[in-house]
């Protein structure tokens, strides 16, 4: 491995009360990828942030090779060899997928941007992440999700970077995505890059990274070579304690399904689902991105209402043209997308919670009781440990973990009949997923269907009975609880030489 | 009351001399700037103090709010010129209670407390005036439009009437083809003569309305280089005309003396705060010997309106 | 009302001194900023008076006339509040067109067709609300952006208007009467006379829009839609109603103050709402400088209200202070820019100072 | 944005709609403006004459012209209410400056320009700098701009002013091969900003402004140099169209420019040109205005009551960007 790249020292950066860094000591080297991980909130981000000069420290330095860059301008950031992935992917839906590439930083041909050069080096540069060369020049609006995310990466690559900075790009990848992505990752560490690799996926840890620094609570808690840890080891560094095993067996459920869905679908999008979920059984529905999981949970909750099929609650057959209509018939969902589809970000954690039971909460039809409101809200700030100093706190304030177990608390208020979970714990720490992998299944306990949409193949293991297998908007296979990630995966990827889209 | 000591322009109710407050339609155009002019000349005459305060727009609400801070600053006499004569009807009740004498200049308030208006010409006068002017000018017959500014402005409007008739019962061969709307904008008034023009190509005249639409005309026929086909008149402030007049774009601008209607307001309201009830006919001063008062309307009439030509529009310096 | 606070919790959970937390609380605080701008207002006119530097007492009795003029913007800015609290870029530019055709209908109603005062008053604003109908339909349930949408209903709204009774005012003896409803009422010294409809349209008005707002489950569903309608659709909201109703309230209440205004002028006008700058831009100011945010999810009935008297008061000082002319009315222009411009770039300050999430 | 896609289902890599040269919404308007001047050359022997012709495009011009300016402060998701009072205090300065200091055409311009130049500067640095919404900076200075001009007019209008500006104004002189100087001067410029927007780096940046102010600033976009460009750009269109309305002299009256802003909007929103950001084109703009401009003369050439043009012009408005929406609603259901 290289000379030191990267140099921060003493960095400390606090957002209003927040104390997001508290004086931490960070290097890169030339020709290795350093994982950082820590819980949510552990401020890797805002490190990020710093030494990519989108925020500007309190204290402390930041060196590249040797030269100390002033924060404060992602411009001088960028000149001085960093190149970022952000966590969540910024595109601008009206550019072309090249302009996107190249934004900010475009070719120049004296002065003028060189278009053409442009469009060969994007041609490339898809082509390497295993996307079509010919979208160089289609608005980033008209890409699927996925590949929008995968253009954020490709970005990334388009300038030979000294640096450069992942941060949680795996959070919405598919593992044959991850694999793509992994290889491009090594070639550049072969070509003497510095990589640093945000991840909460520890088991990546071990198949991408030379070396792991683990925070907690705006510091470095350890700096170790990752030979020399185990995934358990990691863990119980980030979260400070010892980790009990989350892994229930629980007993095989019984009784009349809750929820009965058959033939449905929606064109474009799946078609012929057919499934059922009974008291206390928690299923998932695993498939690579663009498969039509997350067009199934829209339809089950009917934000994007099937055109054909059933749906029956408790042997009811209900009718599913709105969210509202699916909470009547108790069926409650907790969306994939945190930040756009979870929070109301100045509002405060009761706001939240609160929101999807207005009705719930009215005295005579229109006045909302707020004394009620607050009761709830205060229950559950005790019983998930939410941390926040009260409920009255803007949940854009809380970390990413905690913000979705404010989300799902609000799916809990009124214990559902049936409970959809997109993504649970996406971007999620391990300590905050163990916690709501519990709340999760205490709710089935309780009697009521889970149905878990994942594309983190071990959580879905982990916590389904069992496992439907989506591809191409049609489940094409299933698996009781035990079965081989190695099965599942290949099930989902189905043959060779076709794209993830 | 409290008295506030030298208060800026000695306002303050009763002391010292009468005082006389006009508020115009609007601040900032020559009219009432000349006005204002022959108000203060007339102050300084009659030993009375002459209080001119307006708003920037011609808004009802913000001329209110103006007469408020009068009513307010307790001035002897109060002289409006109203934008909306409904509205302020019951605003001068307000200041008659608050025990000022009221009266109104150059636009009515008819249905309103006030002692007196002060009128610059009869409708007739203007109205006949205009269409005269530029029938001379097209030969006594031809089609000719109006450009007048506010929709809701009475007075235009009421000016309008009176062409209308006064065409149709004096020049058989003339013809009003058309009545547009600019507000009081002059850039609008020049599209729209322009668009009228262009609409009716055998059209030769144009009136424009108000002193914003007067020129506007003008300007219209001068860029259209229609000078000599195409004749207008207009109610413009004679700077304002100057040019046109002389290059011939215009043919007349009809108007009366402004400042001596502002002199003769100043004089009005001296009158009325001392009681003094007006004669059939009232020797103001040299140039204006002999000003009619209507007892049955309460209305000074300042006399015929004047025809502003290139002889004598030098004559005035607004 | 914790559901906008904006400051970070760990700010308050954080040990501060007294001067500090009051500094902080007038900062963040928008309704506490105007109160003490109010208050300096009022005392700096109060001083200058009693200095002879005004040609009038700034005294209560005029403070209480100068309250007819805030009536029509109050309730104009708290009809701006429900449709931008609403969010994706909500604004109302056609308010002022409202009021001038929903008071030519009132002005038919009450002086032409001689219906009995109460029905014309409920036909009026039922006018308003269905105007106002028209624009939420165009862009809750069509989806134009708000300001587009109210741009062309204000064009159309503002000549239908003119139209209706061919430009004319109308003021027959029935709505000249009704310059009643607008008169003075007197009270025992030193209090001063209050214009009657500040009792009985402002403060019901005022009071029940702020229940709707802040305390009915409709006020919680506009600030969740106002906020993150995606996620409000999520959390069983019915985003495309909340945003028609909030046009709709907006309209509700340009009809209202179209009553106002008839009572004001004595007449009904048919450009009542659109002379001069017109009522839709001093709304927004007024709303905008009473904390109302433009992106949505913020905002008080209480910091509008504060605002509106702060604005009226402050014009009807400026009137006293610069006498010549139009130099007050100019004045009035300086001062109201300078306040929206300055009080926002405070509230830049606090954000930055007392850092602001998302 | 990502959320705009959320929607879209693996649509299979061919069949991808590639960017075109000429964006719907404009196609539409050419469609919606030419059907317009045909009907009307149908229906009036009198639309269709040069007098009628240069009199719409020369009272559209100084709107189309603001409107180059507004399109890009829009596309950074921007407003400028202010452009009607920028307009009257350029207007009064170089009135006076022409009429009693005789200043001559060229140095008139230049003053127009830099007068309208500092005054968009004012409105940029307080948007960039200032952290405050574009619409409450604007209308501040709205207020404030109007009376500064009004202070400077003190209790005159300014009459009398001589023609000198008459080579851009709506005489003969104002007249090059038929067609106001006015209107080659906003082609002009129109071309210019087009090719500005669509090809140059700091042009294209223009939309990453809009679309996601910090992401582009992440993304290494001088988010405050580009916001900051924008409105200096419009305060230096204003500061032409200024010019234009002096044009062959006569009379600038206090209340110049009160309405313009919501005139250059109409045109802008109507040429497409998301309000909320990121998308529109000033070709569009430039359509937008001569739809408005056509349809105002229309209502006199057909001799309708004037006050029907604002009825016309909102139906319009509600049409042109009603086939926009469906367009794009179509686009993103893809
Ligand atoms: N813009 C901000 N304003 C206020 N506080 C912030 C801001 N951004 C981050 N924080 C706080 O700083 C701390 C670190 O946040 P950061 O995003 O760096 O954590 P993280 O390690 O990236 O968490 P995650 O794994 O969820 O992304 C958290 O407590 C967070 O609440
Ligand atoms: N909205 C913002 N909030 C906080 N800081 C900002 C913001 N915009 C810019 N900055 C900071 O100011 C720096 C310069 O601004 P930016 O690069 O966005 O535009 P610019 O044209 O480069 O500004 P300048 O001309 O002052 O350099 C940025 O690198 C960033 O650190
Ligand atoms: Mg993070
Ligand atoms: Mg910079």
């Amino acid at each position: 491995m290289g000379e030191t790249l990267l140099r921060l020292r003493g960095v400390q950066k606090r957002y209003g009360g927040v104390r997001a860094l508290r004086g931490v000591d960070f290097d890169v080297l030339a020709g290795e990828v350093h994982a950082l991980v820590g819980e949510n909130g552990a401020g890797k981000s805002t490190l990020i942030k710093i030494v990519s000069g989108a925020e500007v420290a309190d204290e402390g330095t930041v060196e590249i090779d040797g030269a100390p860059i002033t924060g404060g301008s992602t411009q001088a950031a960028m000149e001085a060899g960093i190149a970022t992935v952000y966590q969540e992917p910024h595109l601008f839906g009206e550019l072309t997928v090249a302009e996107n590439v190249f934004l900010g930083r475009e070719l120049r041909t004296n002065g003028r941007v060189d278009w053409a050069a442009q469009r060969t080096r994007v041609g490339e540069l898809l082509a390497q992440i295993g996307l079509d060369p010919a979208i160089g020049d289609v608005r980033v609006a008209d890409l699927p999700v996925a590949e929008q995310q995968l253009v954020s990466i490709a970005k990334a690559f388009a300038h030979s970077a000294k640096v450069l900075i992942l941060d949680e790009p795996s959070a919405i990848l598919t593992d044959r995505e991850i694999e793509v992505l992994f290889g491009v990752v090594r070639n550049l560490r072969a070509a003497g890059v510095g990589i640093i690799y945000i991840s909460h996926r520890l088991d990546e840890l071990s198949q991408i990274s030379d070396r792991v620094t683990v925070m907690r609570d705006g510091e470095v808690v350890a700096t170790k070579p990752t030979s020399e840890l185990t995934v358990r080891q990691v863990a119980e560094l980030m979260v400070g304690h010892a980790l009990g095993s989350a892994t229930a067996d629980r007993p095989a459920p019984t009784g009349d399904p809750v929820l009965a869905v058959s033939g449905l679908g929606r064109s474009g999008a799946f078609t012929g689902l057919d499934l059922t979920v009974r008291p206390a059984e928690v299923v998932a529905l695993y498939g690579l991105i663009g498969s039509g999981t997350d067009a199934i949970a829209r339809a089950l909750y009917g934000v994007a209402p099937a055109d054909a099929g059933t749906v029956r609650v408790d042997g009811r057959q209900v009718r599913l043209h709105s969210p509202q209509d699916a909470a009547a018939a108790g069926i409650a969902m907790l969306p994939g997308n945190r930040k756009q589809q979870g929070v109301f970000a100045n509002k405060s954690i009761a706001f939240n919670i609160s929101s999807a039971h207005l009705r719930h909460l009215a005295k005579l039809g229109f006045w909302f009781d707020r004394r009620k409101e607050r009761s709830i809200a205060e229950d559950f700030l005790r019983r998930i440990a939410i941390k926040a100093p009260d409920v009255g706190t803007a949940v854009g304030a809380l970390s990413g973990g905690n913000q979705q177990k404010v989300v799902l608390a609000r799916q809990l208020v009124r214990a559902p009949r049936v409970l959809v979970l997109e993504e649970p714990t996406q971007g999620v720490d391990v300590g905050a997923k163990e916690e709501i992998h519990r709340l999760v299944l205490e709710l089935a306990d309780g009697g009521s269907a889970v149905l878990v949409i994942s594309t983190d193949l071990p959580e879905v293991l982990q916590l389904a009975d069992r496992v439907l297998v989506v591809r191409k908007g049609a489940v094409v296979r299933e698996f009781e609880r035990g079965a081989s990630q190695a099965d599942v995966l290949a099930a989902a990827a189905g043959d060779e030489g076709e794209t993830a889209a | 009351t409290q008295q506030n000591p030298g208060g800026g322009g000695g306002g303050g109710g009763g002391e010292d001399q009468v005082s006389v407050a006009f508020v115009p339609k609007l601040q900032g155009i020559p009219y009432f700037e000349a006005m204002n002019t022959g108000g203060q000349k007339g102050a300084q005459e009659l030993g009375i103090e002459w209080i001119y305060r307006g708003s920037s727009t011609a808004d009802p609400g913000a001329q209110t709010e103006i007469v408020n801070s009068l009513i307010q600053q307790r001035v002897d006499v109060l002289v409006v010129a109203p934008n909306d004569p409904d509205s302020m009807a019951p605003v001068l009740q307000e200041a008659a209670d608050a025990g000022i004498k009221v009266m109104t200049s150059d636009t009515d308030a008819p249905n309103s407390v006030r002692e007196a208006f002060v009128n610059q010409a009869s409708p007739e006068g203007v109205g006949t005036a205009l269409t005269d002017a530029l029938l001379e000018a097209m030969g006594g017959q031809g089609k000719y439009a109006i450009v007048s500014c506010g929709q809701t402005a009475a007075n235009l409007n009421s000016w309008i009437e009176v062409q209308k008739r006064v065409t149709a019962e004096k020049y058989p061969n003339a013809e009003i083809v058309d009545i547009v709307y600019a507000g009081e904008d002059e850039a609008q008034s020049v599209t729209m003569a322009k668009d009228l023009m262009n609409a009716h190509p055998d059209l030769t005249g144009l009136v424009g309305e108000c002193t914003a639409s007067a020129p506007g005309v003008a300007k219209a026929v001068t860029e259209a280089g229609k000078i000599g086909q195409v004749f207008t008149v207009g109610l413009g402030t004679p700077q304002s005309m100057k040019q046109y007049l002389e290059n011939g774009s215009s043919s007349a601008a009809i108007l009366w003396d402004v400042e001596q209607l502002g002199y003769l307001t100043a004089w009005a309201g001296k009158q009325l705060a001392s009681g003094t009830p007006f004669q059939a006919t009232n020797n103001v001063n040299a140039e204006l010997s002999a000003v009619t008062w209507d007892e049955s309307s309460k209305e000074l009439l300042l006399g015929d309106p004047l025809r502003i030509t290139t002889e004598n529009v030098d004559q005035y310096d607004y | 009302m914790t559901e906008i606070e904006t400051v970070p919790a760990a700010e308050r959970a954080r040990g501060e001194g007294i001067a500090a937390r009051v500094l902080r609380i007038a900062l963040t605080e928008r309704v506490v900023l105007l109160a003490v701008l109010l208050v300096v207002v009022v005392v700096w006119f109060r001083v200058l008076g009693a200095g002879g530097y005004l040609v009038a007492p700034y005294d209560v009795r005029y403070l209480g006339n100068a309250l007819e003029s805030m009536v029509p913007f109050a309730l104009l800015a708290v009809a701006e509040l429900f449709v931008i609290v609403s969010g994706r870029g909500g604004i109302d530019l056609s308010v002022g067109a409202i009021v001038s055709l929903a008071g030519m209908a009132f002005g038919f109603m009450v002086g032409v067709w001689e219906w009995p005062l109460l029905p014309s008053i409920v036909g009026c604003i039922v006018v308003g609300a269905l105007l106002g109908a028209v624009n939420g339909a165009l862009v809750a349930y069509v989806r134009f952006p708000a300001l587009i949408a109210t741009l062309a209903t204000y064009y159309a709204y503002s000549s239908l208007a003119l139209i209706s009774n061919g430009n004319a005012p109308i003021s027959t003896p029935p709505v000249v009467a009704l310059h009643s409803l607008t008169r003075n009422v007197n009270f025992p010294e030193p209090l001063p006379p209050v214009p009657l409809h500040v009792f009985t349209i402002l403060l019901p008005c005022a009071l029940l829009a702020w229940v709707v707002v802040s305390r009915s489950t409709y006020g919680r569903s506009l600030y969740a839609v106002g906020t993150n309608d995606v996620a409000a659709a999520y959390a069983t909201q019915s985003v495309a109603r909340t945003r028609f109703t909030a046009f709709v309230m907006s309209g509700l209440l340009s009809g209202v103050v179209a009553v106002v205004t008839v009572g004001q002028f004595a007449s009904a006008r048919p450009d009542a709402g659109i002379v001069g700058n017109g009522m839709a831009l001093p709304a927004i100011t007024v709303a905008v400088l009473g904390g109302v945010a433009i992106q949505g999810g913020i905002g008080r009935v209480g910091g509008v209200l504060v605002a509106a008297l702060l604005v009226t008061w402050l014009n009807a000082g400026m009137l006293l202070a610069f006498p010549e002319g139009a130099e007050g009315s100019r004045y009035q222009l300086l001062a109201l820019g300078l306040v929206l411009v300055l009080s926002a770039l405070l509230n830049t300050v606090a954000l930055r100072r007392y850092g602001r999430l998302s | 944005m990502t959320s705009t896609a959320t929607t879209a289902a693996a649509a299979p890599t061919r069949r991808r709609p590639r960017v075109r040269a000429i964006e719907g919404q404009e196609i539409a308007l050419i469609g919606v403006v030419g059907l317009l001047w045909v009907v009307l050359s149908l229906v009036t022997d009198t639309f269709l004459t040069t007098g009628n012709l240069q009199n719409i495009l020369f009272t559209v011009a100084p709107i189309a012209l603001i409107g180059i300016g507004m399109t890009a402060v829009i596309v950074t998701a921007g407003i400028d209410v202010s452009v009607g009072s920028q307009a009257a205090v350029v207007m009064v300065i170089v009135a006076l400056l022409v009429r009693d200091s005789g200043l001559p055409f060229l140095p008139a311009v230049a003053v127009a320009v830099v007068v309208g130049l500092v005054l968009g500067a004012v409105n940029g640095l307080l948007v960039a700098y200032g952290g405050i919404h574009p619409i409450i900076v604007t209308f501040g200075t709205l207020n404030i701009y109007r009376f500064v001009s009004l202070q400077i007019f003190g209790t005159e209008q300014v009459a009398g002013v001589p023609p000198t500006l008459a080579p851009i104004g709506g005489g003969a002189e104002g007249k090059l091969l038929g067609v106001p100087t006015a209107w080659w001067l906003t082609l002009v410029l129109a071309a210019g900003m087009w090719c500005y927007m669509r090809f140059w780096a700091t042009g294209r940046h223009l939309y990453a402004v809009g679309g996601d102010a910090f992401a582009a600033r992440l993304a290494g976009v001088r988010v405050r140099r580009r916001q900051i460009s924008a409105y200096v750009l419009t305060g230096a269109c204003v500061g032409l169209a200024a010019c234009i309305l002096i044009g062959s002299g006569g009379l600038v009256q206090q209340n110049v420019g009160t309405g313009l802003e919501l005139r250059v909007i109409a045109a802008v929103v109507i040429g497409g040109t998301s309000i909320i950001g990121g998308r529109g084109t000033v070709l569009g703009t430039v359509l937008g205005a001569l739809l408005v401009g056509t349809v105002s003369s229309a209502v006199t050439l057909l001799s309708w009551p004037s006050e029907l043009a604002q009825l016309f012009i909102g139906l319009f408005i509600l049409v042109a960007v009603g086939v926009d929406l469906l367009r794009e609603r179509r686009r993103s259901a893809r």
